[in-house]
């Protein structure tokens, strides 16, 4: 509990609040688009940059390996039952989509559980960070594939995307490529490099976290005030409870999985963190724009609402405490 | 001055590289493109304030003296307007020759 | 394709949630909105460079298909006119429908 | 309303203060200008990613109802054209008089 | 005079010059428009963050109280005078406009005396953070009352703005809304916060006030040179006279009554200056963004002029350190 | 060699390299137009001050005089020798637009160049930030001088540009602008000031320059991409020849000037170096800038992407540690 408390008010969270009340009392207060974006860059810069100079530093052994395919196959088999639990539920389409999403991961959850990592000094590993990367794309890949295969056949406008488009895309993507080519030059500079740019990527790490975090509490909380406004993207009231019910406990189930592959590979505390938020967590980024893309039938009034809006929010505030806790009591 | 038509496209930016690329296959003359506006219509507010793109919009202006390649246009426009919504509108105007 | 009313307006930031509301309550489809443009006219040369959003304008586009609308409309956009200045102009165009 | 000339022109950032000298000089009502609007025509893409602002375009609007005007601004603008590329439109529009 | 000299000296100011100077040469040195209002939410948000620290420090006690009410009170009443000494001379509308304007305060003002008592080692209250976000509204109010009592019978177009709105607008401000915000995590988070985000808040904050004010000298010249140009808003040489005088003279008479209520309540140097300098200075952001709401009849190349372009430069290069120089002298 | 691939295992370079690579994989990887922009700006902000600050601790001798006119009559004699061998070979417009840009500087690479010397504990001296500074211009105007005597006759369209007019531009150049007036500040203030804005002029430096050498990867690489749809524009595969041969060879050629220079002045390792470097550079912000307006008749399909596409790299990636080689084993 204690720990729970501790985490809420940490600053970062706690703008993150500051963003959703100032769209709750309708304020117009506003961080400028290019802002934003720059910002979210930087996190992926820094980021990247401290798990490669953390790497070279890092003698490199068997359980690296496995963490990483083993992060990878679930990022690949979530997105499966995911499409399975809901092409019942839910067009078939926005099905593919939201699987693709929860498989995917958030980076800014991953970087929110760092810095709350590095506030209580709990060492993690830089190779965590390429974990995060690798898991970006495989998903986007399963999603189209389970589109392709399931649903086209209803009829569905457009044709369908090549795999080896998509494949590029995954690994062009501009998030991906910016955190595996900081990861690689942090690896190659190493020590030496961090003396240079320290002030930059470590100093100001948690102050501009808090910045980006007042804009995604605002831009989440006008989502989820917009919904109402939806029109005829607007989800039935039906679809709505499934949305809300899965964007509360895929999260509950992928962290499981993860503290399931952390307890496998006997994971130090920090990793083990980090896996699980890293299988709890929905890409709002990358994913979604893929499949603007790729599968425009789907309605990112659903899959993105739930990431961004309830997922991201859940993983932020309740999950990363409780994650924490969870691995302390079980490992 | 020549008479030609005036297209106007607002369109989700992530169809844009579709777009232009269409564009392109056509052999129009060039395009305009009016970066990450905002805007209002059947799916809703978009505010252009995702980091996915997936709320920005752009605004196209294609000038054009080819009815045929008009036509063109907007038969490879409609489908793309479809799966993601937007507008096109057509209006006359007059291109002033230089 | 449609014959419709394309609508642009040019007005200062400040007035543009009186605007956006307006449309809304006409019920007219949607409308696109450029942010932060820059200009000059009666009241002198407008940077958008104020913190306070004083010399910035947008610039508007409605396209409507229904007459009534289109009047009800530009009833309501000339007193926000006459109190913050900006242009309206109307003109004829097609609309490409999906 | 009062039938006008809506005048469009997409030109080069740096021949922007030419073009709005001459709208001031010969005393033109205003303008409206997109500032780094991109592009794409006959000497290729236009990214406006140019800290010189070589590939950056901007899109300005002008409604003029007096026609003597007009052509003296498309004689003003032409040679701007011929030297630095871009487009001029002019479309029939009417101005909602406030 | 060395003192004054000293604040002359100090690089924010001189930065300030420079962004004048660009324009009077005519170059063509801007800072892009989102920048710029990063740089101003930054300010609030470092302002706001380390009142709030200072305020978890410190003992609460009623000196605070006293203070704010009367500052609170202070941004009521010179509305008022205001409204009644310009009523006879400028546009009933304007005359209010130019009321609210001078009641409330500018930030960037007191951000740069905040600075400048840091310099010169002199300590000052957590809680002047808060005076000074409670004081931007309450005349916003104000002056809109008095032209709706005053003014609206001769004719003004347009519908009256309730005040309930006007209340709303005034707590929901984007500019109030973050200072506020800010200043409540700070004070949540305390010492253990301000660890985290130091480098940000605290180490950056010269510096970027420096690029902050080169892009204010730059606006507030370029907006006197518009003023030749301001067209049919272009005001009177008579009206201008009034401006200028006002813009000159409303400062040296709020910055007094400022200087009696810190005798009054035995303030510190530190917290004298910043009521003075609070009283002083005008603002330029957020009642001129509400009266072109709630009063566009009133012309905003006569408030906003005079607030950003006379005032503000006057406050910044003159009158803090003569303000500072009174305080010595008197208290 | 170890101090060459020293210079390349920097994190800027390697960040310059991501950004080219973004554009081979066809990354949608973009830094924001706006931040990029406010990146150079900070540059030449921290680049000036840090010269003013070194220069009001220097003692002031005539080899700084010398240097500094040295150097201003290298930019206004490179364009004329430039003009001659290339005028056979291009469009006249082209050749004089050409001249003018080699006989100006880029702020990046000298400050890219500071930077190496600074990791490297090379100390150099702040009036070389001057010489960087009014090296900028004067080959605008030599270059539009030649084109006005060679060129006009041929019947180019348009009016030619007053001197007058161009001599003002040259000061009036924002980036000129912002470096010589940031320079005069540091002077002023001197450490006084260093110390209230260190850490954004000095902690910052290296990480931002990353960012802002990430974007130059990606818009460098991006111009020589489109090079082949410049359409109309697009130079004849002899030009292309000429083009790039002239961008390959002139900074040879140029730096050998400088050279000869610092050896001539006897200058000290760190101040030859940059001699060398400024000389080698090309201009890709000021003077294209200027030539559009002066000398639209000239291609920017040519000379700026000579510029920016070939000269740029090879200075920073290749020049750098090759001038100093050859200065540790010459001079
Ligand atoms: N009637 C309209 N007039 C102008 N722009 C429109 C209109 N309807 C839609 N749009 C634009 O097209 C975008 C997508 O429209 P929709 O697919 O209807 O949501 C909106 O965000 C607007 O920017
Ligand atoms: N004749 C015009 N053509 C295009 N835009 C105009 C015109 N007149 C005014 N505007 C735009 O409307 C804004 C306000 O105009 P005004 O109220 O006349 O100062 C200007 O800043 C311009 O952006
Ligand atoms: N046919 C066209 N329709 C719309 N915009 C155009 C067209 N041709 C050129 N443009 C715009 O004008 C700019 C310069 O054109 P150009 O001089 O042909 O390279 C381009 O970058 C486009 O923004
Ligand atoms: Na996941
Ligand atoms: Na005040
Ligand atoms: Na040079």
């Amino acid at each position: 509990m204690s720990v729970f408390l501790a985490s809420l008010s940490a600053p970062p969270l706690l703008f993150f609040f500051l963003g959703a009340a100032a769209v709750a009392v309708r304020s117009d207060l506003q961080i400028p688009a290019q802002i934003a974006k720059f910002l979210s860059l930087y996190l992926l810069f820094a980021i990247g940059f401290k798990g490669g100079v953390a790497l070279s530093e890092s003698t490199f052994d068997a359980s690296i390996v496995l963490t990483l395919v083993a992060m990878i196959v679930l990022s690949a088999v979530v997105p499966i039952y995911t499409f399975f639990i809901l092409r019942q539920r839910l067009p078939i389409a926005d099905a593919a989509a939201i699987a693709a999403t929860y498989g995917s991961v958030s980076a800014v959850t991953f970087v929110t559980a760092t810095g709350y990592l590095d506030v209580q000094g709990i060492s993690w590993s830089g190779y965590m960070v390429a974990c995060m990367a690798l898991m970006e794309s495989p998903a986007i890949v399963v999603g189209i594939l389970l589109f392709n295969h399931f649903g086209r056949k209803d009829g569905a406008t457009g044709t369908p995307v090549s795999m080896g488009h998509l494949l590029k895309e995954s690994v062009s993507n501009g998030s991906v490529f910016l955190i595996l080519g900081s990861m690689l030059i942090g690896w190659v500079t190493g020590t030496d490099g961090m003396v240079q740019i320290k002030p930059l990527v470590k100093d100001l790490f948690l102050g501009l976290l808090c910045l980006f975090l007042l804009d995604m509490g605002i831009v989440a909380a006008q989502r989820l005030r917009d919904f109402q406004q939806a029109g005829e993207r607007r989800p039935s009231g039906q679809t709505f409870r499934v949305m809300v019910a899965a964007a509360l406990l895929l999260p509950v189930m992928n962290a499981t999985l993860g503290l399931g592959i952390a307890s496998l590979l006997g994971l130090p505390e920090g990793n083990a963190l980090l896996v699980m938020v890293l299988a709890a967590s929905a890409s709002y980024i990358a994913v979604p724009a893929a499949m603007r893309l790729a599968l425009p039938e789907a309605n990112p009034a659903t899959y993105l609402t739930m990431s961004l809006a309830i997922t991201f929010p859940l993983n932020l505030l309740i999950g990363i405490p409780v994650y924490h806790a969870a691995i302390r009591w079980l490992l | 001055m020549k008479a030609c038509k005036r297209i106007e496209i607002v369109i989700e930016k992530s169809m844009v590289p579709k777009l232009t690329a269409l564009v392109k296959q056509l052999g129009l003359d060039g395009y305009t493109l009016v970066p990450d506006v905002r805007g209002s219509g059947d799916r809703g507010m978009r505010r252009a304030d995702e980091l996915s793109g997936e709320s920005s919009n752009c605004l196209i202006i294609i000038a054009c003296d080819d009815q045929a390649k008009v036509e063109a246009l907007l038969e490879g426009v409609r489908p793309l307007l479809v799966r993601a919504g937007g507008v096109c509108l057509v209006s006359d105007a007059h291109w002033l020759r230089h």
